[in-house]
This record gives C-alpha cells, structure tokens and sequence, in this order.
C-alpha cells in the first residue's frame, strides 16, 4: 500500500459579508494564522444560508461546514440572524439525527472584531474534524464507488 | 356504523342537491372489503356511494389541492385529522375557507397504523358536526418515543439506520403528494436542475431527500401519519419530522401545528430570547 | 459557453510571496469556460486596469474573475472600471487570495492550493452570474418629523430651512416636548423656556413646515423616497382655524383634573392649553374629562367662545400624505418609579418628587411659581435628598443602561435647591458621577462647593416618620449605614422610551434595542439612520441623551434628509430577492421573515388549466429591499432567489470546492 | 427431471460459483429479491414486493464520463453475470417486455443488452396467487414462464426443472449430479393455479381505449391520485427514465435513473409547456401505455397483471377498473 | 410552639378547628435549619427542609405544606423551588437524603392559607365580637416574602394580604413602613446589638405610625420583638408596645378567653390592649 498523504479535510465556512467575512479579512489583516483548509464563501448574511447547502456540502465532499454571522441583535440586517439561529439549531440536530457526527458542522456568531475568534473558530473546527476524517456520509454515490475501485 | 354512514349520504345528497356544493369529497368502495378509496361526488344520486367503516382511512384534505379555484365550494368529510391538514393549508394560504364546505364527522379510529398517534379524533373546524363528538383518544403516550430511540443510537448507528431505510426509498413521493404541508406549487425536488436534489437514486440522494423534506415541513408537520401509511416501503417518515417538533417542544414548550389557521410557523418568526448555542 | 477571464494580482509581494502566481494561472487555464488568464503586479493600478480592458476587447471576455484582496476592498474599483467594457458590471466576482489566503497562510505549497480553490470557486460561481441593472426610484420631496420636541422642532428647521416641505407631527396638543417642562438647562443654567421657545415659534411660523399637533401615525407603506402615512388627527373640538388663542373659554370650564404638563402638581380645566406659551397657542378639549362629551349637561366653553370655535362633534380623521424620508424623534417618558420601588414608598408618599417634578416646581410659570415647597404642607424643606440612579443601573428593578443626563441635572437641582434656598441641606446619592461635556464637571464641582453632599451609595428605603422622609442606605466610602431625615426627596428616575415606540417602529419597520430605544443602524457610523432606507433617528428615541447631544443629532439627520431631498432620484442596489411566479404558491412565509417589509402578498391573473384565476404571488419591492436573502433560505420552493448571490451561484461554489 | 428441496441450497450454492445469485429473501416477512450471500433462505411463499427490473435496468446507472476541456468521452458498461432465482412468472414476462422496448424496433439500448446477455433467469411457476394477481386475464399462465431459461414447478419434496433456453440447458449441466428423474404424481397441486381475479383484457382492448381517449371518464378515474410515482417504480414494466449528469469541474459523469410519467416534471419541456398539465392526463397516458400503445407497436399488451399497483396504490386506484368500463362501455361512475 | 410560641400555636388551634381545617403534623420532621444551616453549606440548608417535605409526599401525597414561621417558610420553599427548577440540586439532594422528592404539593405560608378565599369566608363566619378601633400594624417579617423568585410574594415592600385578615377582626390596621423589614431575629445571640437597633426601629415606626398593637405571623419574629422592649423602654422613654400572632387576634375575635389561648404567656402584658378594644366595641366584654 502507498503511504497514505495525511488527510486534509475540506471545510467550507459561509460567513456573512458584514460581520464574519469583515473578521476574516481582518484576521488577514493582522496575519493571524489559521489552517489552509477553511474555505469562505461570501454571503451577504448568514440569513441567506438555506440548510440545502449544507446537506450539499457533505454530499459534494466537504469534510466539515461552518455557517458565521454577527451576533444575535448586530444583524445588518437587523434579524436575519436570527432566524439563522432558529433555522440551524433545529438543522444541526436533525443532521445529528441522521449520524452526522455533531463535530462537522458547525454555527458561530463572529463578529468583524473577533479576528481572533475566526482564527481559533477555523483553526478548532479544522482540527476536529481532521481527528474525525474524511466525511463519507451523505456523500454522492458516484464518486465514492469510483474511488472504491481505484484504491483496490 | 351505518346509520351514520346514512347521515353522511343524506348530507352529502342534500348538499348536492340543494347546490351548496359542487362536489363531495369521500370514501368509496374498492373490490376489496378491507379498503375503501376516496371518492368525488357531483350528482346527489350518487351520494350513496359514500361509505363510512373502519377502512375509510385515506385523508381527504389533500385533494382540495387539486382544484384550488372552485366555482362552488367543495364539501369535504371532516375529521380531526382532515380539519388539522385544513387549518395547515389556510394557514399556508393554499385554500380559501369560502370555497369549501366542511362536513365534521368524528372519528371513531380506523385500522391503521396512522391513527395510532392520533389525539384528535374530532375536527376542529367545520361547518356542520353529523353526530356527537367522540372521546379523543387517551393522550398517547410516548409521543416521541421512536425518536428517542434513535437519539439514543450513536450517530454511526444513526447513520446505518436512516442509511439503510433510505436504501430502500424508492422516490415515488407519495409521502411528498399526501402530505398537507408540502403544498408548494412545485416540488424542489422536481427541479433538480436548481441543484438542490439529484434525481439520482442513491442512499446520498435518497438522504438528502428525506432530510429536505423534513426540514420543509418539520415545523408545520400535522403528524397526521399519512406519509407513511402511503409509502410503499414502510419507512419511518415521520421519525425525521417528529425529531424536528420534538426539538422545538423542547426549546420552546408545547408546538403542534394545525391547532387553528394563523399560528406562524416555528422557523417563521423568532424570539429575542431564543436559545443560543452558537456563542 | 462563457468567456471567463481570470486576473491574478501579486499585490507586490503581498500574495505573491506566499501563493504562486504561476500555480493559479495554470489551473485557472484548465477550467471549463475560462478563456483567457494573466497576472500582474498591481490589478487594481491604473496599469493593471488597463490591462484588464485591453484584454476583453483582445479576447471577448463576458466575465471577469479577479484573484487579488478582499472584495471589500475594491469590488467597487473593479465594478466602476468595468462600466465603459461592455460587460456588466456584476459580471465580476473577486476571490479573496490575500486576506484569506496568503496573509494568513506560511506553507507555500498549501496556500497556492488553497488560493487554486478559491480562484475555483469564484470561477464557478462567475459562470452562473446574469448582468444586474440599478433600477433608479424618484423622490418625493418632502419630509415627515415624528415628535416635536427639541429634536423634532430641530431636525424640522434644518430641513424646512434647506428649501424642502416639511410636516412636524406631535401627539400632544403642542409643539415644546420635555424641554419645555425644564427650568434651566445645565451647565449654563440659562432658563430653558427662553432657548425653546422661540424656536417652537419659528416651527409655527415657517412656510416650509406644516405643524399637525394631536396627531400620530396610523399607518406607513412605501419605501425610501416614497413613503405613504396615514396620519391619525385627533378630534380638538376647537376649530383651529378661526380661534384666536384668547383664553377665554377656559376660565369658565367647570372640570379640574390634573395637568398633564405639571405632572399633577396642579390642575387644569377640561378645555386647555398644554401649557401657556404653548405652539399653536390654541386650546383643545380633553375628551376624557369634558362634562358634556361624557354625556352631562354643560356647553359653557362653546357659550363663551366669540367666535363659534367650540365644536362638540368634532370627530378623529385619517389624512394621508407622502413623503420621501421620515425622521423619529418621538423622545422619552421617565420610567414609573412607583411601580418600581416599593421601598420608597410605592408613591405613598407626596414630598418625593421625581426630578421633572421638580423641574415644574421650581420653575416661575410652575404651580408654586416657582417656590420650592413641600406638596404636603406648602412648607419650604431644610433637609433635601436627591437620589440619582432610580431605575438606571439597576439590572433587578429597573434598566441596567445609564440614563446619561441625570447626573447633570441632579447637580442642577441642588444648586438650585441651594440658590433659592440658602442653608438648604442637600444631600445626593449617587453610585458614579458622570459629567462628560464642555463645562460640567467644573458645574458639578460648583455646585459641591456651593454645599451639596454627595453621598456614595444607594438608597435602600425610604419611610415617613414623624412628619419626615427618613432615607436610609449606605455610604460605601465610609462603609457604614445612613440615614437622612429628609424633607422632600427627589428621585432622579430613568429615561425610557416613549409610550408607542415598539407600534411605531414596527410600523415604520425598524428596529428596536433590547431597552426598546430605536436602532440606530450602525452604533458607530451611521448613529443618525435607521437600518429602515429612507427612517432617520433624532433624539432620546434612541437613547437617553441631554440637550446638545439630542439637538446635534437631530441636525445630523435632517443633513441625511436633505441629502436624499436634494436627489430627484436614487439608484438601488440590483442585488436583491427575485421571485419567479410561477414557482411561488404565495404560501407568505416570506412576508414575515422580511425585516424591510419588502416582501408582500400581490394578487395576480393566472390561469389554472383553462380558467382564469386570481391568485397570490409573493412580491418584492425593490425600493424596500436591502438584499439580505433571508427570505430565500426560507422559501422552500426556491421561488425567491437572491440576485447576485442565487442559490445556483452558492451551490456553484460548494462544488467547485470539492474538486 | 427434478430438483429435490433438500438439494436446493446445494444447487444454489453451484450457481453461485458461477455467477451472482439474486434471489427472494425475507425481509420481516415479505420477500425481497437480494443478492445471495450463500446463507440466507430463500423466501418463495409469495411474490415480492419488488420485482427485479433493477437488475437489467438498475435504479440509477453511470452511462459514461466525460471532460469538457479535453473532449475525452468514456463508456462505462458492466458485463456481470447474474442469476435470477424464484422469479414468477409475470416478471418473467415483463422481461420479455423490457426486451422489447429496449433491444428491438431498430434501436438496442447498449447498457440494457450487456446486462440482458448476462442474465439468467430461473423461474418458479406460483403455487397460489395473491388477491390482487390478475396475470392470466393478460394471456399468461402462473403456472408456466415460457420466456424463462428454466422454469422450476413445486411438487411438494420437490422442483420439477423444465429448461427453455442454451442458457437453461448450461445450468441442467451445472445441476447435474442433482437432479433426479421426475417421481412421477404431483404430491400438491400446482400448474393448476388460476387467479382469483378477472380483468377484463378484451382482444380489442387497445383500440376501444384509444379511441376513448377524450372520454371524461378519464377524469373520475384520475380524480383519486396522488400523482406519486409508487405504481411505476414497483412495476416490473414501467422503463422510463431520465439521463442527469454529475460535474466535477470540466469533468462530470453521465448517469440514467429512473422517472414516472406520473410526476409533473415528466413531460414538461424546455419552454415550461407540458402536454399533459394534470394527473388526468398522466394516468390517461401511464394506462395507455400499459393496455394499448405497447400492444399497438409490439403486439403484446405491456401489463403482466402482477398486480402490484392495485397492491400499493396509496389512493388504492385499480388499473382493472379502466379495463371494466371500457370493455363493458360502462360510465365511469355507474 | 410548645414553649415560648404556645399561645401562637393554640390560637392557631382554636382558630383552625373552628373553621373546620385540619392540620397534620409531618411525621418525623426535623428542623429546616433556618437561618445557621445555609451559612456552613448551601447543601445542607436544602437538604434538611427537602428532608421534612419529601417525607410529608411520602407520607401524605395529597396535601400541601404549610407553615407559621417565616424562617421555616423561606427554607421549605426554597428546597421546593430548587427541586422543581434544578435537575443537578434534585439528583443532589435525593441522594443526601436518601429519599425520592418530586415537590408535587405546593409550600405555603400561615398568611397564604388565611387569605384563600374560603378560608377568609369560614373566619368571617366564625367572628363573634369585634376588635373596634384597635390600632394594629401588621408585621409580616422578612421572609414571608423574600426573595420574591422564590416565595412569589405580589409586592415585597408593602402587603396587605394580613392586613385583610385582621380587617376581619374589626380592627383597623395603620399604614407604616417596616411590615417587611428585618427583625434581625437570626442574630438574637451572634450580634445581640444589629437586632436591638432592627428590632427597636420597627416598634418605634409601629407606634409613630398610631399602632397600639404589632400582629405578626412567625414565632421568632414574635418572640424577637417582645423580648427587646424592655431596653427599649428604657432607652428611648417610649411605651412597651404589645405583640400578638394573627391567629391570637382572630382566636380573641372567635370568642376565645384569655386562658384558652394563655395570652398571659406573652412577655409585654398583651390582654389588657384586646379588652379595651372588645369593650369599646361591645359595651364592657370580658375576655
């Protein structure tokens, strides 16, 4: 067997454009420094982050998602967020429910001074779930068997 | 048995008759004693094909439905489970309470696994009651009781478990084309090209259909059971949706839906003091 | 097939030190739809712009992908730089290499990928992008202030004096607010009526400005430059047209309730001035208490008056008018101590007063004209206690905020106690002392010089014995118990919002802080607006502040007034909610979740098989809509999508991330 | 010659050295055709719930991968063989059906052929029939699977082996040291087996059917359904499908699954049209494929009477009502 | 209630049984610990009370608990709200006191009992001679109503529900300040001089406020603010001021003789005010 690469996941953060993508970038700003894998997608608040992406994401191969936005009551959008909230408290138990494992996904509230709190947020999160490993549930069905068959 | 039966067949004449409503909707014979099918009676003649014994199962409030627009209100035979379904699509705006005529016969159960959950036996809207109401059920206990069970699997079992029943889905949507709560114009999942949902039968695909549609309609779900009773693989349909209400009983006390017409949707609204657990 | 084009920027060594240049060129070359990738040192210089145009026309690029800094750095220099291309400028989507890629990675070899991906990611989603149009709405010119008090009489001047309409809406029967309750006003103790007045005149006066007293707001639809307000008027009984203001009618009216304006110090008669320099100077009749619309005998009023004014039928109406911005500058009320402190007596006790008590009390046009005097027996006190804090900074029984300008007004009270009253005991009880503004502090110091004690601590009760106002509680910097034998109290209580804040928020749709003060949309840097386009904040509707304070924000959104006024116009962003009808089954989950109202029902023609049908649609008013998307996440069907952001361009985006 | 039941899971196990074995195991009770693991019993008291389409014509099935830069296109086909044991008869003929509709008519369907060639069938003839069968109202027999490679016949102790085909005989051969000379008398009754229930399939079915098509009785019999796809995907006949793909940036694979003329995405088009805007025109069609259009271009009626739509039907519709009125030209609602 | 509260406890008796209520002593009960326990451990000021009220469920699941002490009411409803609230405590405390305790029944106070409505109907009933013009300030104690989470108390500072009670009696209750305030009772040995001064102040706002008599509804607050007036006497040139329990008023306004419920028990000579009372109100009443 060939020595295996050590797994990278990939994880997928939406993060909302006025609060966490604003942490983020200052995260940057300030050199902080936090795992390759985390990924941002641009959203303009966490509001708009259907649950369907997430059950996308696992299915499509991500490892790990995080969704972030301002805290409850510093919504741009004055309450966004919390329906956020109410949406994905309810979202992550049901995927728990359904034996995805509580680490790989996850909801913060950053907010665009809480540099910090992004790096460590991303850095945890990655770190949890690379104990964890790859994601084979939800996965598409395709992709796995062809893997399958080219690992045997 | 049949003397209400008689009751229902002279309302349902008298309604024809008297030009009240265009058609009514109920219970039919099939070649089979064991199963009756749902009927759509226009000429008062035919009101005495209605029948009423323990295999009228099928609720009836879907198929308002399919003719949203009436030129004469539709009477339809109520019980609480069909009075549930209404009030779930007032409140989704999918009906008009003009356009139909609601016919309240309560339940005396029927034979079948769905009314075994059932706590209201007795619509709770209509616009005339054919005979006294019945007891409602004793509160059944263990309302979540499977979807404890499973809570209580680790999530590689749980995994197995809901792995291994969607493996057997076969994607007809009967449970989706039942349901009162799924009364979108377009199903997301007949749009696959939006890319939400794969038309693909596989377990992910399979997967991510059941859990879509039971977070489509988790908090609006009447728990009125058809979903399963129609799906021709037995599968545990609403272990996904009653996870969900038992979730929001738990983060905000007592929730059911279709209780009455205006009650907004758990993810709806929102309260200050939601519980957070996202700090 | 599309024709991306990808631009990788260096930015100096900024990215290119960490991520490879080189690596993103190569992989962008094999993505589908990509024509055409280069990189250079500066994108965003003028030469790297160039290069950018040049390179569209060179290579009939439809659509730009730019892997440099954040989007929020200079999505807007590249959208502004693609508007003389031919492309759209929402044809264009940033991948952000620098801030979250290369500042924030070490290992070469990882960020390079990590950069590919997003480079990846923005591709994909840039093939699904559409072009966006601005829509442009006009404006009506013309503002609504809502509260006219100092705030609302400011904020209405300022604009009305830019040239534009404007109509100042009040509950009470005039214009004057709180301000016109006040003595003096701190730190130079010039007499309050004298700075107010004429300025309530002015509002009276000015051509621009149309004055509605007894009026509030029934309703509101519209949006930014174009809103639509009901405005209820409350039935006067007196024709306001014809009356003179001479007074007469109330000399005679038989009924005396307590007056409003004195906080029931004194009493009025049931057909009234709010109080005597009150704009418009017109009396009206106070329903509640009138003898005859309660249904006695009575009319005297109506005999009295010369000219006819007295009109018993008078009824509320409904007017309705547009405007194209709305200021809130609806104020404060002091909270109910009372129902508060039961310790101090639950209201039992009538020599405590509370500060605006006070102020009537000690002003000359006041019920004791001005003679500081216990309510109970007309006596004048030897000992007084000022509590500061009653209500405020009180997380158990009242509010936990600071009501910011208590400090300052009790030390005005004592001085003044201290003025009238020479040899007056006064002490204060106070947790901080807070006197930021220009000359407070040295006012504060005054007036401990001029022998006001101030005692460190909070008072835990306060009871009647023997004539007296015993006030017991603890001086924590000596750490012992007190106890003051006191002759009137004065409880310096909390600010809170003004009744029917959280109806006319939601009416107007913006939002309120967990104290029900007004939002402001950004605590920093937008202080003066509403998250709500077009719904602007003035005053202690959205916290309690003092004078200068209030009156500097209120000009400041009447300049945010006139700015919008002054367009005839305004463009809206094109990234907002899109509904395709034909999807939506009009279920209205949507309308609730919309925090802008933006999203309504609308009833449509349709056809359902042959016959022709109405039914109900969701709608979007794109002068409402603020793109924020949370309609869509909620829209089941997916019949709401977000332009700019649809759920097909996100999705896009997961996938290419799981290459 | 005779297969005696003792011998079964020996010959079983034979064929299971040569190819897969798929065949009808219990699941809580009902029987399910799964591949066999060389353990489990196999469950042939009734028909099963599912029929086995799947295996020529799988759920969802990779047709080929592709690369948009490169232009590269590969085919993925899968050559397996497998064995299909204790299949009835009426799935046997929705074979022959399938067979039809995806091999002849001047159009043979690449994937279905290669796993077609790989497929044996071992056929069990019924020994009872279920209260919804109505196969022998569609001209065949439950007592016999002409199109089978072997058809087996309960006699009690054992399985009388009839082999129709090379593929038949390849496996007598295989069987060999198993079988026994036929005992002579049939110790239960079977080829005896008759349905309870008669549908009315009259030779001039199809054209009475067409020639109703604007009937309104099409509306009373469709005003029930849910407009679920249950009936075509536990229909051993139903072949219709719809062909997606999977990008993974410029590459991606093609796949086919299958669809329900039932669904209201079924037929729209391109533009939003859809000729068949209601379930009233979804089963108008669905019925007329099964009992007329089929029979119009093959010459066999394309429904084995299994019965499995009356079975599962949420609404509890019956194709056999359609076939009632028509052929007695009765009203819909009399 | 054998000793220094005994004529509390048979005016209760007296007033109780002739309104027909019946009270059950909780078998085995010990003390709640009041006002040392809680200090040493936060566990054992639960426990003890939760020990007393898990056994009256056991014992007599269908009744409530009620108590005439301040000091025991505040502990008993404490551990009753504990349970209820806090799962940890609850798994806790059953298992320190080795006893399952679900607090089904509900805790009252002595007042609480009094003000329900039929009970205040039964008394009324039941009154046979009236108190008139006698000046009372009702005294409720501190713990009757503190802390409001616990015992629900309306309003903290100025309650009425006893002043509704003694209403019945024909007496007229005065306004006054301190009918919540600390008697300092619990500091009676540790700080003799805090409990003086709290003590002395609410017998000076009694009698500034025109009471004659001060009615209480504990024992230790009773006894508290009897045992203090003779250095009040002395340094403050004041009058002793008598201290009855709300039952003995009632009990007095029923018909009861001195003897029966040993007013001359009471440490301030307490007859004498009630007789002067009942003979302005009845014309020369004996009691």
């Amino acid at each position: 067997m060939p020595v295996e690469k050590s797994f990278e996941p990939a994880i997928v953060a939406f993060c909302c454009n006025w609060c966490t993508y604003t942490g983020a970038d200052l995260a940057g700003l300030n050199r902080m420094k936090y795992p390759e894998n985390v990924h941002v997608i641009r959203v303009p608040c966490s509001g708009r982050v259907n649950p369907q992406f997430i059950l996308r994401a696992f299915q499509k191969g991500c490892d790990g998602v995080m969704v972030c936005g301002c805290h409850p009551g510093d919504c741009h959008y004055s309450t966004g967020n919390y329906f956020t909230r109410r949406r994905f408290m309810i979202m992550k138990r049901l995927l728990e429910y359904n034996g995805i494992d509580p680490e790989r996904f996850h909801a913060r509230w950053i907010s665009g001074s809480e540099a910090a709190k992004f790096r460590d947020t991303a850095a945890e999160v990655s770190e949890h779930v690379k104990k964890l490993g790859p994601n084979v549930k939800y996965r598409e069905e395709f992709r796995i068997t062809e893997s399958a068959e080219a690992g045997t | 048995m049949s003397e209400k039966q008689e009751k229902m067949r002279q309302c349902a004449e008298k309604l024809l008759r008297d030009g009240e409503a265009g058609y009514v909707i109920g219970w039919g014979e099939t070649r089979f004693d064991d199963r009756t099918t749902p009927i759509f009676v226009e000429d008062p003649a035919g009101a005495g094909a209605f029948v009423w014994n323990e295999y009228a199962i099928n609720s009836l409030a879907k198929y308002l439905l399919d003719d949203k627009y009436p030129d004469k209100k539709i009477g339809l035979f109520t019980r609480g489970c069909e009075s549930r379904a209404i009030n779930r699509l007032l409140k989704d705006n999918q009906i008009k309470r003009e356009n139909v005529y609601l016919i309240g016969v309560p339940c005396d159960g029927k034979k079948s696994d769905r009314c075994t959950l059932c706590r209201e036996r007795n619509p709770i809207l209509y616009d005339v009651l054919l005979w006294t109401p019945e007891d409602d059920p004793p509160p059944a206990a263990g309302r979540f009781d499977r979807v404890k069970d499973i809570e209580a699997m680790s999530p590689d079992e749980r995994y197995v478990y809901w792995g291994e029943t969607y493996d057997s889905c076969i994607r007809c949507y009967a449970c989706r084309n039942v349901c009162p709560a799924c009364n979108c114009r377009e199903c997301y999942a007949d749009m696959s090209k939006t890319g939400f949902q794969g038309k693909q039968h596989s377990r992910s695909d399979n997967q991510i259909f059941g859990v879509t549609r039971a977070f489509h309609v988790g908090d609006r779900c009447i728990e009125c059971g058809e979903c399963e009773r129609v799906c021709p693989m037995n599968l545990p349909i609403m272990g996904q949706t009653q996870k969900i209400l038992k979730d929001i009983n738990e983060l905000t006390g007592e929730y059911e839906c279709g209780m009455d017409a205006t009650s907004e949707n758990y993810l709806g609204r929102f309260d200050l003091d939601d519980k957070d657990e996202f700090m | 097939m599309s024709r991306i084009g990808v631009f990788v920027c260096h930015c100096g060594t900024n990215i290119a030190s960490v991520v490879d240049p080189d690596k993103l060129i190569a992989a962008a070359r094999e993505l589908p739809g990509v024509a055409y990738a280069a990189d250079y040192k500066y994108m965003c210089s003028e030469p790297g712009q160039q290069m950018i145009k040049d390179s569209i026309s060179e290579h009939g690029l439809d659509r730009i992908v730019i892997a440099s800094c954040s989007p929020r750095m200079h999505e807007t220099t590249f959208r502004k730089m693609l508007k003389n291309t031919g492309i759209n400028p929402y044809m264009l989507e940033i991948a952000n290499i620098r801030e979250q890629c290369s500042w924030v990675h070490v290992d070469k070899d990882r960020a390079s990928e990590k950069a590919v991906n997003l480079m990846r990611m923005a591709v994909s989603k840039i093939s699904k992008n559409e072009p966006l149009y601005a829509q442009t709405i006009p404006i009506t010119k013309k503002a609504l202030v809502i509260g006219g008090g100092i705030a609302g009489i400011q904020a209405a001047l300022d604009i009305a004096d830019a040239g534009h309409e404007v109509v100042l809406l009040e509950r009470e029967s005039s214009v004057g607010g709180k301000m016109a309750m006040l003595d003096k006003t701190f730190p130079t103790l010039d007499c309050s009526a004298c700075i107010s007045t004429p300025k309530m005149v002015d509002v009276g006066a000015h051509p621009n400005i149309t004055l509605m007293t007894s009026c509030e707001v029934e309703s509101v639809s519209g949006y930014i430059g174009n809103f639509e307000v009901g405005i209820k008027q409350k039935a006067r009984y007196v024709n306001h047209d014809i009356c003179t203001g001479c007074g007469l009618c109330e000399t005679k009216c038989p009924v005396k309730v307590e007056s409003e304006f004195n906080l029931g110090l004194s009493t009025r008669p049931a057909i009234y001035k709010l109080f005597p320099q009150a704009v418009p100077s017109k009396p009206i009749i106070d329903k509640e208490n009138c003898r005859l619309l309660k249904g006695g005998k009575c009319g005297i009023c109506a005999k009295l008056c010369p000219l006819g004014c007295v009109n018993y039928e008078d009824e509320d109406r409904t007017i309705t008018d547009n405007f194209g911005a709305i200021v809130i500058a609806t104020g404060y009320q002091l909270v109910d101590w009372p129902s508060m402190y039961g310790e101090y007596g639950g209201g039992r006790y009538k020599d405590i007063l509370s500060g605006l008590q006070f102020e009537r009390t000690v002003n000359a046009a006041g019920p004791t004209e001005g003679h500081i005097v216990r309510p109970s027996d007309g006596k004048e006190p030897e000992t007084v206690v000022i509590v500061k804090c009653v209500g405020s900074r009180d997380p158990n029984k009242g509010k936990s905020y600071c009501s910011r300008a208590c400090c300052m007004y009790a030390a005005k009270h004592a001085h003044q106690i201290l003025e009238k009253l020479p040899g007056t005991r006064v002490f204060i009880f106070y947790i901080d002392v807070r006197t930021p503004g220009k000359g407070y502090e040295e006012f504060y110091d005054q007036t401990r010089m001029d022998g006001a004690v101030y005692v460190r601590g909070r008072v835990s009760k306060i009871y009647e014995e023997e004539g007296q106002l015993v006030c017991r509680g603890e001086d924590s910097l000596l750490g012992e118990q007190v106890s003051v034998k006191a002759d009137m109290v004065i409880l310096e209580t909390a600010m809170e919002p003004s009744p029917g804040i959280a109806e006319l928020t939601s009416l107007l749709g913006a939002a309120r802080d967990v104290n029900n003060w007004v939002q402001e949309a950004h605590p920093k840097l937008r202080p003066a607006e509403t998250q709500v386009g077009g719904v602007f904040l003035a005053g202690t509707c959205q916290g309690p502040k003092d004078i200068p304070d209030t009156v500097a924000q209120a000009s400041a959104a009447a300049a945010k007034v006139i700015g919008l006024l002054n367009k005839s116009e305004m463009e809206t962003s094109p990234m907002i909610s899109a509904v395709e009808r034909d999807k939506c089954s009009g279920c209205g989950v949507c309308v609730g979740i919309c925090p802008y109202k933006a999203v309504t029902l609308l009833e449509i023609d349709d056809r359902h098989g042959a016959k022709r049908i109405k039914r109900e649609v969701a709608n979007v008013n794109s002068g409402l809509c603020q793109g924020c998307g949370a309609c869509t996440s909620a829209c089941r069907t997916g019949a709401l999508d977000l332009l700019g952001f649809r759920n097909k361009q996100i999705l896009e985006e997961v996938d290419a991330l799981c290459l | 010659m005779e297969l005696k039941k003792d011998k079964l899971t020996e010959a079983l196990l034979l064929l299971r050295g040569a190819s897969n074995v798929i065949l009808p195991v219990s699941n809580d009770g009902a029987p399910v055709f799964k591949l066999w693991d060389g353990v489990a019993e196999p469950c042939l008291s009734a028909n099963t719930s599912l029929p086995p389409k799947d295996l020529l014509f799988p759920r969802s099935e990779k047709m080929y991968d592709y690369n948009v830069k490169t232009g590269n296109i590969s085919e993925i086909s899968s050559n397996k063989k497998q064995t299909v044991f204790g299949i009835r008869p009426c799935d046997v003929r929705s074979i022959e059906n399938l067979d039809h509709a995806f091999l002849e008519s001047g159009y043979t369907d690449s994937y279905y052929k290669t796993r077609r060639d790989g497929l044996t069938t071992i056929a069990l003839a019924c020994t009872e029939t279920a209260r919804t069968c109505f196969c022998d109202s569609m001209g065949l027999s439950p007592n016999d699977a002409p199109g089978a490679d072997i058809v087996l016949n309960d006699r009690g102790d054992a399985y009388t082996v009839k082999s129709n085909t090379e593929k038949g005989e390849e496996i007598t051969r295989l069987w060999k040291s198993l079988l026994s000379k036929e005992t002579g008398k049939a110790s239960k009754a079977s080829g005896s087996v008759v349905c309870d229930f008669k549908a009315r399939a009259d030779k001039d079915l199809p054209e009475k059917l067409v020639a109703r098509f604007d009937d309104p009785m099409w509306d009373k019999l469709s005003k029930a359904c849910l407009g679920c796809g249950c009936c075509s995907f536990i229909c051993p006949t139903c072949y219709c499908f719809d062909i997606g793909r999977e990008n993974h940036g410029a590459s991606g694979t093609a796949f086919r699954c299958w669809d329900s003329c039932m669904f209201s995405d079924y037929s729209r088009m391109a533009g939003g049209h859809d000729p068949r805007p209601s379930k009233k025109e979804r089963l108008r069609n669905r019925y007329l494929h099964k009992l007329a259009y089929f029979n119009l271009r093959y010459g066999v009626t394309l429904c084995v009477g299994c019965g499995r739509c009356v079975d599962k039907c949420p609404a509890n519709l019956d194709v056999t009502r359609a076939m009632d009125i028509i052929s007695e030209g009765v009203r819909a609602d009399g | 209630m054998e000793s220094t509260a005994k004529s509390y406890r048979l005016a209760t008796e007296y007033v109780m049984s002739r309104i027909g209520v019946e009270l059950v002593e909780i078998e085995d009960w010990n003390c709640c610990g009041a006002t040392s326990a809680h200090t040493l451990s936060e566990l054992m000021g639960i426990a003890l009370p939760a020990r007393s009220l898990a056994t009256a469920e056991l014992k007599e699941p269908e009744l409530d608990i009620v108590t005439g002490c301040a000091s025991c009411y505040a502990r008993l409803r404490l551990a009753m709200h504990k349970i209820r609230t806090d799962k940890a405590a609850k798994y806790l405390i059953e298992n320190v006191i080795d006893m399952p305790y679900e607090a089904r029944r509900e805790v009252y106070n002595f007042l609480d009992v009094l003000s329900r409505e039929d009970v205040t109907e039964a008394i009324k009933g039941k009154i046979k001679r009236k108190l008139e013009g006698l000046k009372v300030a009702c005294y409720y104690g501190c713990l009757n109503v503190r802390p409001a989470l616990i015992t629900g108390a309306p309003d903290r500072e100025n309650p009425q529900s006893m002043d509704a009670i003694i209403a019945l009696t024909g007496a007229e209750t005065v306004d006054w300040a301190f009918k919540t305030e600390c008697c300092g009772a619990a500091h009676q040995n540790d700080a003799a001089s805090v409990t003086r001064d709290l003590s002395w102040r609410i017998l000076k706002n009694a009698q500034l406020s025109g009471a004659e008599v001060i009615v209480t509804a504990c024992p230790m607050c009773n006894l508290n603010l009897e045992m203090r007036q003779d250095g009040y006497r002395k340094n403050t040139g004041r009058s002793s001021i008598p201290v009855f329990s709300v039952s003995e008023l009632l009990a007095v306004a029923m018909g009861a003789s001195a003897r029966h419920i040993a007013l001359d028990a009471h440490h301030v000579p307490a007859a004498k005010a009630l007789a002067a009372a009942l003979r302005r109100s009845e014309g020369g009443v004996a009691i």
